[in-house]
């Protein structure tokens, strides 16, 4: 439980800083800090496919991605922030935290039948025998990612003519 | 004769015009023939139509009752008569006159094109070919004061057009308000009581006849033109064939189409525009300095008598102001021709120029003194004749003040004819232009004719009174048992014509006082009543013309004009042009400034809309 | 040939024919022109095989059934047969002026295929029964006249375009929800079917910016004096024959022909028409602009036509219909009058002009005689139909109405006597030589017709006649 | 072959780069475009059965073994794949000249391919977590073909796309393991069979709440939009119309409504909160298009307001308002495709996208100038364009529906269309001519060709509108408009 809650707050620092962040760089490490942390909690409700996904869609392949390709175009022009925005997204952000814990709670409680669990069976049984047509999509997204690392980190030879 | 000749006064003219438009100005001599004779063929149709009395043609013109409706009949064969025989005289002038004119091409076109139009008017039995032919008279009349050439002769020539746009235009209100009371426009079909909308109807068709005839307050173009248009234009227009036409229909009007009562209210609206008309227009025309200009003012002031006579609504009034207006249109126009034949000889028509012209003039000399004394009403010319019987109608609707205004008129008529006659061709002989002789025949015979008909009409009175006049009022008189219109004729012992004696005593006086203390220039024998005191300051008012209704209505127009632009089109493409522009521009503004590129920002939103949506979703649920 | 074959032919060559110019004008310019003034002819000469038809009365309907109830409907019937003869027959007249006018301007491509593609258009909306349908021909000429009002593409005049197209195409999206109201209502577009239905005062209301905003009336009207700005044949195709009649012939096929409009909104068109011709001849009194002044001079006869057609009695319906053809002959005339002008002066501020009589003597006639017939004097054709509008407003009790009309033409009268005045007469300021033939003689012609329009009046009355009865079936 | 929409982008996208490695540009060029043509092609094939038999469901074995790779297909999905194929088709073909200073076309064309895949995936797939993952694939692809450019500004507004994005995915995976929650299945059919059977009225509409937010945000619906006017004008030009032509509606509102009509089954609430949400879109995002100088922009913002007439068209819930809806999804995709198109071909000519420095550009480039005025009329609703039905039906759908406030913003807010696209008019081509520009060229071959395509579909759909409505779209909306038993009738 503790770890659970460890995760949770976690996720939510992690979040937060991604959205907050003024640095591009650390806003997409958080991000990916962020997500590891969902696919962790995915992992502990049971949920594995759920949580691979986010790890390696997500945390893995793109935040990364992007980390690097910002850290190598960085700019050094600062984002002016506004001071409201400052002020206005954290507030939305506590409010959902609130509206959430109390709606989820009241809602979660008026969910009627809640299955006992998750599927029989391996992870690689479930994936395979139930969800095929996720796997195709998983291939998908790592081919789409393989293509972004190509496509983002190709030579820049013909780019200097732009 | 079949119905169809009844096309002839219209279409003839009309053709003959268009071909006065062909001939190139180049051309000499066969436009003049073609005018004499086409004209005399006019006037021989004139008679063989008067001959006719009764004739109609009848065919589909627009449907809704709106038919190509001609009619012969008495009246309108007698001012046909009229018509053709001023036409024939106007052309036989202009032959002369005109002959070397810029613009001679177009004016014979718009001469016989509005003698079709008048022969049209006159005509028709259905009110919306009345219009048409009526209406259509005002381009002519533009067009012709234009020919005059002068700088200001556009001007006056607009003036004329929207001052008689103005009067038709009442009229064609007038003409919708008895269509949709009656609910017929041939006219000969409509006899309406005059109350309720029917006044109305009257009063806005009344404004359309006397605005043609030139009585006050409609009148102001006409002493512009004097100046500014052709003379043969103001002897063939304003003096006679407006005139007919103007009293023609007011005459059809009141007796017609609504049956005057003596005395009714609108009788009476008549008889004061009548009187304010003769006595306002002499006072002008009294202290005028040219000899046209002056001409013009009485052209104004006759007109005053013939809404006076008619506005009796006593037969011997009407009678009166029918006649008035066949007499005045005779010595009017020959006023006018013997002015112009002046022109034409000195080459000015101001009085200070001119003098003692008489004896090399001699002709014009003596038909404008016979048609002076006839308009001043002098004995036994035939302007006394009609006068006596305005005088007398007047007198007996029991309202003596219009009698009494319209002998004021025939004191200032005579003052200001003395005053003419006496600086133009009598009196010494003006040094200031050179010498001269007579003009030729064509000019001089049109003038003397007319003096003939003066004389004729005057003393064989009984002549039109009862082979023109007394038809038209036979409707009229029945109620009134047996009609004799020429009782008061030549009748010098009868108090009226005493005081209308008196009157032209009184008037040889005051042009022979003005004379004396004007050192003996004829031409400044109307100072001392110009310079009276307080008349003196409305003269200059009127100089001003600031009693021009034409010169302050269009200050009202621009004005209005003014208004309507600056404070209601202006402001609605504001709303277009600026307001709606900005409000787009402040909108988008105030959006844009919410994105400001802070995904934080941005991901506030969402997470709020969320809320928002989860809030709503819950709500509508409930 | 079948009358509906003729009337499909009638929308259909122009429009596909338009396509063609620029495929023509590559070849060589002269092709372009043989072939608009060949397509804008047959335009013209088509409707006017149907007048046997027209006089015949009654109306043909050609249907061809589409997805949705959309269905592509023809009524062919005096009304439209009416219309697209005077519509078409002063688009060929533009288009032979236009020959001379456009000669050494750029895009003429773009000019022709616009120009015909506007009449086309103009076909296909005159003779549709379809609210949609109707309301699509609306745009497609509000798309060409965009084209045409930025024509020259100074940056203003893109802008003047720009407001003309978005004032239009507002109060036609508008109007455009006011059809499907109806449709809501009736459950079809289709007009014919629709006759005699009542329509909720929303619905008017909703159209009538349509109307209004296209037949340029108070309070929707500012578009069309700024539109001064596109060629003057434009301008005179727009004004004159075409563009703001559209509105008032929707106003005759709608509230006459089909619906049954409440009896307070019959009174605020009536009241409306008559302020709008007064406030713009107010403008036009004050404006210096040649062509504003006769934009705005439209805006006030378009007044008298909507006057007309909103009394909804015979007489004043006629007058309404007969005023369609006599404005726009005469302001045709006028327009292009002041087109010669300004094409060989290269002034626009009539303040700048004078005397111009002397060099262009045609020009000047012509213009007097069409702005004769625009103020309403007999024996021109402007005399009938304002005269017939009058007659019928007093004969529905509206004296007050017909007097301020009667006011309005007064000032007309006389703020065209000043233009008159200040331009043609007065001292030679400029001395500009009278153009081409084909402009002068297209003038010329509009003014003769104008004149043969009043003098023979009973042809093309005897035509209105036919579509007033047509229309005004609830009288009987 | 339906599962060929999924594979052969895939396999050849996979084979792309070693392909780019033999030859730079050819080969490429060559089999994008094959490979995207022969799916067009398939499209219409599948025409005529989809029309005889209503749907078509396939299952898959994998040698022989028998495994759960399941497709359906209606003639809603039909119609998607039909728009998807035909933009991308004229995409793909206006990239041949276009990417040719980018450079890397095998990259490009290959992450094209797998967003196309991930699409025609999303469209295909009848279950719920698919679906998710199939949105994943195409924004993948997507982020980094946003990023294409390797711009400083490419990079942020990519990842802020990544992150508002992936916020959205999560919600919409939130509310799927919700869903999975109460019903233990993800399959349309079970899911749809499982939730009629249940009473969860709120917990399916907090569910609700959160697709809208996650689709939503894909749509790009105000106010979840604002990712899109950074994203979208960053991106190349041909990924810019997909993005806007496609994307948004395949990951947004296909999904959105997909999942509500089918699955869920529309309620009155819903219909009212969608509808208010369309309306805002539209109203907010046309004001903000007022307000652009860059061209793109103005287009980003014009897809949010369009977006937003399509989500109030479906969200009627009648027959003809979805139609309206997805009339106008497929005239927007193509005449938003063209326009951005367009955009292109604008900066290849000129260089900028700045609308303050072009002007009067339409002399020198008629046929770029005369596409960018079809596809701004089109979409502004001006007859006979196709745009101008969409909205009628939609404006038609509304007043049946007795909604005449919307009916009266959405006629409105076509006005304000109409004032930006005239902006883009008077700004760069009809005005007068920049003398900047007075030595430019009309754009290369495949653009121009790409463009006159998209330019003809929206004026030949807007004269042929009737065979159009009634062999595409009609089927389409009947198909959604049966909700629930759209579902229950394919029998998995």
């Amino acid at each position: 439980m503790i770890i659970q809650i460890i995760l949770l707050v976690g996720l939510v620092i992690f979040a937060g800083l991604a959205i907050l962040a003024k640095d591009l760089l650390k806003a997409a490490l958080s991000l990916a800090v962020a997500s590891l942390f969902l696919g962790i909690i995915f992992f502990r409700l049971s949920a594995p496919y759920a949580g691979v996904f986010e790890i390696s869609v997500v945390a893995g392949l793109i935040t990364v991605l992007f980390a690097l390709t910002i850290s190598l175009t960085r700019k050094n022009d600062q984002v002016q922030e506004a001071r409201l925005v400052k002020i206005a997204f954290p507030l939305f952000f506590i409010l959902f935290l609130i509206i959430d814990g109390l709606v989820m709670k009241s809602l979660l409680l008026k969910v009627p039948a809640l299955p006992a669990g998750p599927e029989a069976g391996t992870f690689g049984q479930v994936l395979w025998k139930q969800r095929t047509f996720d796997l195709i999509a998983q291939i998908g997204v790592i081919l789409a990612g393989v293509l972004a690392v190509l496509a983002l980190f190709r030579k820049k030879e013909e780019d200097k003519d732009e | 004769m079949t119905a169809m000749t009844l096309l002839w006064p219209i279409i003839f003219p009309a053709a003959v015009a268009i071909l006065f438009f062909l001939i190139p100005t180049r051309v000499r001599f066969v436009r003049e023939v073609l005018a004499v004779i086409s004209s005399t063929v006019l006037l021989y149709l004139g008679f063989a139509l008067f001959s006719l009395k009764e004739l109609s043609l009848t065919t589909n013109w627009l449907g809704m009752g709106i038919n190509f409706d001609l009619r012969l009949y008495h009246f309108s064969a007698f001012i046909l008569l009229a018509l053709s025989g001023f036409l024939f005289l106007i052309c036989l002038y202009s032959t002369v006159k005109m002959k070397d004119h810029p613009r001679v091409r177009e004016y014979y076109g718009y001469v016989f094109l509005a003698a079709a139009f008048s022969n049209g008017a006159v005509l028709s039995n259905n009110f919306i070919l009345l219009i048409f032919f009526w209406e259509a008279l005002l381009i002519t009349t533009y067009a012709l004061v234009t020919i005059g050439l002068k700088p200001t002769s556009h001007r006056t020539a607009v003036k004329s057009l929207i001052i008689g746009g103005f009067c038709d235009f009442s009229m064609i209100l007038g003409i919708g308000l008895l269509w949709a009371s009656t609910g017929t426009l041939t006219m000969n079909q409509v006899h309406v009581e005059p109350h309720g909308l029917a006044v109305a109807a009257f009063i806005l068709m009344m404004i359309g006849a006397i605005g043609k005839a030139g009585a006050m307050p409609f009148h102001t173009w006409i002493p512009d033109a004097a100046l500014d248009a052709p003379v043969t234009f103001m002897a063939f227009m304003p003096a006679s064939f407006e005139k007919l036409l103007g009293i023609y229909l007011l005459a059809r009007i009141s007796l017609d189409f609504f049956q005057l009562k003596v005395g009714s209210s609108m009788a009476m609206v008549l008889m004061i525009i009548g009187a304010a008309t003769i006595v306002l227009a002499v006072f002008m025309a009294l202290i005028q300095k040219d000899f046209k200009k002056l001409l013009s003012f009485h052209a104004i002031s006759q007109v005053g008598y013939m809404i006076l006579g008619i506005g009796t609504a006593i037969p011997i009034g009407i009678a009166g102001g029918i006649f008035h207006m066949i007499n005045h249109a005779m010595y009017k126009t020959g006023l006018f021709l013997s002015s112009g034949s002046v022109e034409h000889r000195a080459g000015t028509t101001e009085l200070k120029k001119l003098g003692g012209l008489a004896r090399e003039m001699p002709w014009t000399a003596f038909g404008f003194s016979v048609c002076a004394l006839a308009i001043s009403g002098v004995w036994p010319l035939n302007g006394f004749v009609s006068k006596e019987m305005v005088f007398h109608g007047a007198l007996e609707t029991g309202y003596p003040i219009f009698a009494i205004a319209a002998w004021v008129g025939a004191i200032f008529t005579f003052a200001s004819f003395l005053k003419a006659g006496h600086s133009v061709f009598f009196g010494p002989r003006s040094t200031e232009i050179p010498k001269t002789k007579e003009s030729e025949a064509p000019i001089v015979l049109p003038i003397l004719i007319l003096a003939a008909l003066c004389i004729t009409f005057g003393v064989y009175n009984k002549l039109p009174l009862q082979n023109f006049i007394q038809p038209i009022l036979s409707g009229q008189a029945e109620a009134q048992g047996s009609l004799d219109l020429t009782t008061h004729a030549l009748n010098l012992f009868n108090p009226v014509a005493g005081v209308s004696i008196l009157c032209l005593i009184i008037a040889l006086g005051i042009h022979f006082y003005g004379w004396n203390r004007g050192g003996k220039k004829a031409y400044l024998a109307s100072e001392p009543i110009h310079q009276l005191i307080g008349l003196k300051q409305l003269y200059n008012l009127s100089e001003a013309r600031f009693f021009d209704l034409y010169e302050q209505g269009v200050k009202f127009l621009q004005w209005l004009a003014r208004i309507l632009f600056q404070f209601i089109d202006r402001p609605i493409d504001f709303i277009y042009e600026k307001v709606i522009t900005a409000i787009g521009r402040s909108l988008t503004g105030l959006l844009q400034k919410a994105h400001n590129g802070q995904y934080a920002n941005y991901l506030a939103w969402t997470i709020g809309g969320l809320l928002v949506v989860i809030w709503i979703i819950l709500q509508l649920l409930r | 040939m079948k009358v509906e074959t003729i009337s499909l032919l009638t929308i259909f060559i122009p429009i596909l024919g338009s396509l063609l110019v620029p495929l023509a004008g590559i070849i060589s310019p002269r092709l372009r022109s043989i072939w608009s003034v060949l397509i804008g002819g047959l335009t013209a000469a088509l409707p006017l095989t149907l007048i046997p038809q027209a006089l015949k009365g009654g109306e043909i309907i050609f249907s061809k059934s589409l997805a949705l109830g959309l269905d592509f409907i023809l009524v062919i019937d005096p009304l439209s047969i009416f219309m697209s003869i005077v519509s078409s027959f002063i688009g060929f007249l533009i288009i032979i002026y236009s020959l001379g006018y456009m000669h050494h301007d750029e895009n003429q491509n773009e000019y022709y295929l616009m120009v015909i593609m506007f009449i086309g258009s103009m076909m296909g909306l005159v003779y549709s029964a379809n609210l949609v349908f109707i309301y699509l021909f609306w745009e497609i000429i509000a798309i060409a006249c965009w084209r045409l009002i930025g024509f020259y593409r100074q940056k203003d005049y893109v802008l003047k375009a720009d407001k003309a197209f978005l004032m239009t195409f507002g109060g036609a999206v508008v109007m455009l929800l006011g059809f499907i109201i109806i449709y809501g209502q009736t459950g079809t577009f289709n007009l014919v079917a629709m006759r005699g239905v009542a329509i909720p005062g929303s619905a008017v209301l909703l159209i009538l910016f349509g109307m209004f905003s296209k037949s340029a009336t108070v309070p929707l009207h500012t578009w069309l004096p700024d539109a001064g700005v596109a060629p003057t044949t434009v301008t005179a195709l727009l004004h004159a024959a075409v563009l703001v009649k559209i509105g008032v012939y929707a106003y005759a096929r709608l509230f006459l022909y089909t619906f049954k409009i409440p009896e307070g909104w019959q009174q605020a068109i009536i009241l409306m028409a008559v302020i709008s011709s007064l406030v713009a001849a107010g403008a036009a009194t004050v404006e210096n602009d040649f062509k504003r002044i006769l934009a705005y001079s439209t805006i006030s006869q378009i007044g008298y036509i909507f006057l007309g057609l909103s009394i909804a009695n015979p007489t004043a319906i006629s007058g309404g219909l007969l005023y369609i053809l006599m404005h726009g002959l005469a302001k045709a005339g006028l327009f292009l009058c002041a087109g010669i002008v300004i094409h060989s002066t290269h002034k626009r501020d009539i303040r700048e002009m004078g005397g111009l009589i002397k060099t262009m003597p045609i020009t000047a006639i012509s213009f007097l005689i069409c702005a004769f017939s625009v103020i309403g004097l007999p024996p021109l054709g402007g005399f009938f139909s304002k005269l017939l509008v009058i007659l019928g407003t007093v004969q529905a009790n509206q004296v007050w109405v017909a007097a301020l009309a009667l006011f309005t033409a007064v000032l007309t009268m006389f703020y065209l006597m000043r233009v008159f005045a200040l331009v043609f007469l007065g001292d030679l300021k400029i001395s500009a030589p009278e153009k081409t033939t084909s402009m002068v003689g297209v003038v010329s012609v509009l003014a003769v017709l104008s004149i043969l329009a009043g003098l023979f009046i009973a042809y093309p009355m005897k035509l209105v006649q036919m579509a007033t009865t047509q229309i005004s079936w609830w009288l009987k | 072959m339906v599962f060929s929409f999924i594979v052969i982008p895939l396999l050849v996208a996979a084979i792309m780069p070693l392909l780019g490695k033999i030859s730079k540009k050819l080969i490429p060029d060559v089999l994008t475009n094959a490979a995207l043509a022969f799916l067009l092609l398939n499209s219409i094939l599948l025409i005529k059965p989809i029309f005889n038999q209503g749907s078509i469901i396939q299952n898959i074995s994998w040698m022989g073994e028998k495994v759960n790779l399941q497709i359906a297909l209606d003639s809603f999905n039909l119609f998607m794949l039909f728009t998807i194929s035909l933009v991308s088709l004229a995409i793909s073909l206006f990239s041949i000249d276009y990417l040719e200073h980018y450079g890397h076309k095998a990259n490009f064309y290959a992450l094209l391919l797998v967003m196309i895949a991930g699409m025609n995936g999303l469209v295909l797939v009848p279950d719920l977590f698919s679906i998710y993952l199939f949105l994943e694939v195409a924004a993948v692809a997507s982020y980094a073909l946003v990023a294409f450019g390797l711009g400083y500004d490419e990079l942020e507004a990519s990842f802020k796309y990544l992150m508002l994005s992936a916020v959205a995915s999560a919600f919409a995976l939130l509310s799927i393991t919700i869903i999975f929650g109460m019903t233990s299945s993800l399959n349309f059919q079970d899911v749809a069979r499982g939730l009629q059977d249940l009473s969860a009225r709120y917990v399916i509409g907090v569910c609700l709440a959160f697709f809208i937010m996650g689709f939503g945000l894909k749509a790009a619906l105000v106010p979840f939009h604002a990712w899109l006017p950074d994203a979208h004008p960053s991106a190349p030009a041909p990924i810019s119309a997909m993005l806007s032509g496609l994307l948004i509606k395949v990951s947004g509102v296909y999904a959105l409504f997909r999942i509500i009509y089918s699955v869920i089954g529309m309620t009155p609430v819903m219909s009212q909160v969608l509808m208010a949400l369309g309306t805002i879109s539209m109203v907010v995002a046309a004001f903000l298009a007022l307000g652009q100088k860059d061209i793109k922009r103005m287009l980003a913002y014009s897809s949010i307001s369009q977006v937003g007439y399509i989500v109030l068209g479906l969200a009627i819930g009648t027959p003809l308002g979805i139609a309206g809806g997805l009339f106008h999804l497929f005239n927007h995709a193509v005449a938003k495709g063209l326009l951005f198109l367009n955009s292109g071909s604008i900066q290849h000519i000129t260089g900028t996208r700045n609308l303050e420095e072009l002007g009067g550009l339409g002399k020198r480039v008629p046929l770029t100038a005369g596409t960018n005025l079809v596809g701004s009329l089109s979409i502004a609703g001006v007859p006979p364009l196709a745009g101008f039905w969409s909205k009628l039906v939609i404006i038609m759908a509304l007043i049946q529906a007795k909604q005449m406030g919307y009916a009266l913003i959405a006629i409105l807010a076509s006005i304000l269309t109409l004032w930006y696209y005239l902006l883009i008019q008077r700004r760069a081509f009809f005005g007068q001519m920049n003398e900047k520009w007075s030595h430019i060229k009309e754009a290369p071959f495949w653009m121009s060709a790409a463009n006159v395509i998209l330019a003809l579909i929206c004026i030949l759909v807007g004269i042929f509108f009737t065979p159009v409505f009634k062999t595409w779209i009609s089927p389409a909306a009947e198909a959604l408009a049966r909700g629930v038993q759209q579902v229950m009738m394919w029998g998995i």
